[in-house]
């Protein structure tokens, strides 16, 4: 491996086509990543050239376009593959999103599952990773069994023993909050699963942007997240998945490309990646997101992850000097990512997103489809600002600033 | 009317919160909520000869909301039912970019630059959608 | 509506980048277009334009790259309506493909069957549109029926009423075949359908790409197709239906964005289409598919399908020239689209489809994804060559020559 | 070589079909499926003393495939077992683009040309493999 050019905010941000000559020429401050990242221009490039030059569908063709087609979508697993540590390219399955996979999951490895089984999942999920659950417990008698989360905004730990019993077959969990931006102790998580023989799924959709993975050295069985999020085009999403228990799931969807056989006497299914990607894959999607983690792969993380955990302390900071601002999620900068929740009394989110919309700085108000957790802290919505890699210490400025504005004449 | 979102005015009217409050036996209630945002707005009414003798209104939302449910408050009582229906319309209108009638509603025109916030034209709505289901609940009927 | 200019064969083909300037400058003879089709420019251009000047989630922002991505967004689907004769925009739902769309319906519609419910489908079907149906038979203990294809590689429609019971609550047919070519008569299939009170689904996945419908004017109840096929980017497709038969669907996919509340006590669902829309949905290749419905709905097609029936016809008539070749499918040209499915004796398909692609000739060898119509024509394979409106007579010239050769050379 | 995939000679040897029909009684049979094109090829063998005694295959498939059946039916019978194992797995780097072995199975290098069309590989190793495949049957393992 050759080594890692230091990472430079302002170099990283050239990178991003929108950020770098943004529409109108007006900056642009964009702190909504969580909900979707910048597209990188390796990407964009990426898509463009198989679009012009090797476009075909990858089922099966002979011809010189499908096997360069197919050539590019094989590639684009592997960078995948490396992209998460895994040795077994053919374990990583292109799906629409995050939502696709954990919906596929749902299905195949929930109709594994038997009346009474249980599946944990937390106060803390996106609504991604609850109602599927909630979708198969109705199909089949399963039972969702919910964590609750302190007050900080974690996961509750200390309480997972006592949610878990021996029927409970799978744990599935955000690796990272996309509102108060805690990050698992997923240690802690797969020793607690494996003693009662759980499962372990984690929901990356915010945690697989922020850096490569090795995700069998964190003794998980399944991951997913989204391209979207990850500086890749919209359409494709990732589901892993350790070979034997993919190999023991049935299909979700059926269609082209899945099978080995029809007949109308009864069709035999490929194997592993093919079964789960029925019909024509996200093809230009699944390169355009190969050439994104090409790129994340490059990054030197330790330089990006030390410039968003300064830009989101300085945010945190500036909240506590604004009255009434309460921050949903941990004070510190120790494993959080920059993903701010906050509220701020007499002032409403979409108040302050419209607000801050003018100043071209770019936030999130709601649920963020997190609705059991705004339940859980007594709120109907947060305010959210969202770091990545590209984000600068203007962008930080335009939003304190833009806050302060906002409290004086909205408050 | 500038084409500011928060002027002074409309920043006043919602922090004003006319209205707001219950009635005593009220003919008819509606509560609406906007899923988007949690936003929730509830309408008591109470109708005589034709028009609207009294309401009040309970309201959760963001600024655009509560100054929709303060005019409501300051303006619809005592308004005959087809002025109010008329009042409704031109809410609708008026966010999409009509301009405002003349009249006691003129104040719409202080929501005028929300035409260019499609996603937040709902919050505008909320509390008109919420009286017009009052009045029907209190005419029995479901329109 | 102004009147369109006449189809002009040489100046479509120049909006296709990869057809205007071929990777390594050599003519291409792109005859794979029933698999993928290439892309339009309009397309690519409305998806760089998005990625580069509205790149953000469509689920409920407020700021400005939100409500643009969401207008977008919204447009792409009204673009869709109006290519498919449809008033009600909110009746088009996207999906990651025709295979999506078919397994959207074999779920939604399908968990509303009963045991000893029948759905009826074709030989002629891609696998796409029988798998699904397989898998709902065996969820759901619905029994499946096979209507036959005639010896031209047509529905069996003779036979139709012979296989409708009063327990058929769908029957599920193909629009145009992938294989034969055939254009099915609809209008007697709704009839018959309607005369025992099923409901009716097409898969429009190649007839689609052939000019604007008019779905509410066919009498039908369903219909699907797929982006690619039609000059768009991959990782989109479509399923419409009629709004009463939608709403009294329930979701097949749960996440973000099609609930109206989520909590653990139960979930209340969002109405259509974001229903059937769970997660991000792909945002970019719907932007890009509107452009390409766009680009499509302005073409002359009266003069593009005289052109595309006369290259067929060129094709047709070559091939009865060729020693030992035999077309599956429709003799003449009416009512099939220039989808041509061939066997040549003792050539196989794919050492066709190789010596072709020496020439620069895309074809597609194999089965398909028919098997069962592989079955019934008791074949292995035939090689495929499917026209668009951006071929020319070169390319018919080419493949015809190539045939030639492959028969001289390896018969 | 030229880099010409269907040259004179591949596609005489396919047209050849040596070692083409059954065995009376083989130690060991295997039918292996190409699904992607429908091909498929049945290998009948008989081993005595630890060398391959005689060969037949039944072969429905493209020109590359019937080649490399018939290869097997010229150069095969009575070969030592270990030679096979290794004539197997040199088909395989061939077809990647590795030189072939020198020797009988020198005739490998006609597939050379394939590395190029990679989709077209297992064409040629279809009939490798049902061999192996027969080999391990009539070992009574399922190696
Ligand atoms: C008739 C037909 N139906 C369904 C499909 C499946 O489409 P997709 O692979 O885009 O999901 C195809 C294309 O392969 C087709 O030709
Ligand atoms: C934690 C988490 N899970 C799941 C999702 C759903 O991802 P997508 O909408 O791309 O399917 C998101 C993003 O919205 C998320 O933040």
């Amino acid at each position: 491996m050759t080594p890692k050019k230091p990472f430079d905010p302002a170099a990283c941000r050239e990178e991003f086509p929108l950020l770098a000559d943004p529409p109108g020429g007006k900056p642009m401050h964009y702190l909504d990543s969580a909900a979707t990242a910048q597209t990188v221009a390796a990407a964009l490039r990426a898509v463009r050239r198989h679009e012009t030059m090797t476009r075909a569908n990858v089922l099966r063709g002979v011809h010189f376009l499908a096997e360069a087609a197919t050539d590019a979508y094989d590639q684009a697993r592997r960078a995948v593959a490396r992209y998460l540590g895994v040795a077994d390219a053919e374990e990583v399955i292109f799906t629409g999103g995050t939502t696709g996979s954990i919906n596929l999951l749902a299905h195949s490895f929930g109709s594994l599952l038997a009346e009474g089984d249980e599946i944990l999942v937390s106060e803390l999920e996106h609504h991604s990773n609850i109602v599927p659950w909630q979708m198969l417990a109705e199909r089949r008698g399963v039972r969702l069994r919910v964590l609750p989360v302190t007050e900080d905004g974690r996961l509750d730990l200390d309480r997972l023993p006592a949610h878990l019993s021996a029927r409970c077959k799978l744990v599935a969990l955000t690796h990272a909050s996309n509102v108060t931006g805690a990050i698992a102790d997923v240690g802690r998580i797969v020793e607690t699963a494996r003693a009662v023989g759980a499962r372990v799924f984690l929901d990356g959709a915010q945690r697989a942007p922020q850096g490569p993975l090795d995700l069998p050295a964190l003794g998980i069985d399944f991951y997913a997240f989204s391209s979207h999020k990850l500086y890749g085009p919209t359409g494709v999403g990732v589901l892993w998945g350790r070979r034997p228990l993919l190999e023991a799931m049935p299909p979700f969807m059926g269609g082209g490309g899945m099978i080995e056989q029809v007949s109308f006497a009864g069709t035999r299914y490929a194997g592993i990646p093919r079964r789960f990607e029925a019909g024509t894959p996200p093809i230009a999607e699944a390169i355009g997101l190969g050439a994104a983690v090409g790129w994340a792969g490059g990054l030197d993380w330790a330089g990006a992850t030390a410039h968003e955990a300064r830009l989101t302390g300085r945010i945190l900071d500036g909240l506590a000097g604004i009255r009434g601002a309460k921050v949903i999620g941990p004070a510190g900068l120790q494993n959080r990512l920059g993903v701010i929740a906050f509220t701020i009394d007499g002032l409403h989110p979409h108040d302050v997103c419209q607000w801050l919309d003018r100043r071209n700085v770019a936030l999130r108000g709601g649920h963020h489809c997190a609705q059991p957790l705004m339940e859980r802290f007594g709120v109907a919505g947060t305010t959210r600002a969202s770091i990545a890699p590209y984000n600068s210490d203007a962008d930080v400025d335009a939003l304190l600033a833009g806050l302060d504005e906002a409290v004086a004449r909205l408050a | 009317m500038s084409d500011e979102l928060y002027h002074r005015k409309l920043v006043a009217r919602a922090r004003g919160a006319v209205g707001k409050g219950k009635l005593d036996a009220p003919d008819g209630r509606a509560t609406i909520d906007n899923p988007l945002c949690g936003d929730r707005v509830t309408m008591e009414v109470k109708l005589a000869d034709g028009r609207l003798a009294a309401v009040a209104h309970q309201t959760r939302g963001c600024l655009l909301c509560e100054a929709a449910a303060a005019l409501i408050g300051a303006e619809a009582a005592g308004e005959r039912l087809s002025d109010i229906d008329a009042a409704v319309a031109a809410a609708k209108s008026v966010v999409e970019g009509a301009p405002a009638p003349a009249g006691c509603w003129s104040a719409l025109e202080e929501f005028g630059p929300v035409r260019t916030a499609k996603s937040r034209r709902d919050c505008v709505l909320l509390p008109f959608r919420a009286l017009a289901e009052a009045i029907a609940a209190a005419r029995g009927t479901t329109g």
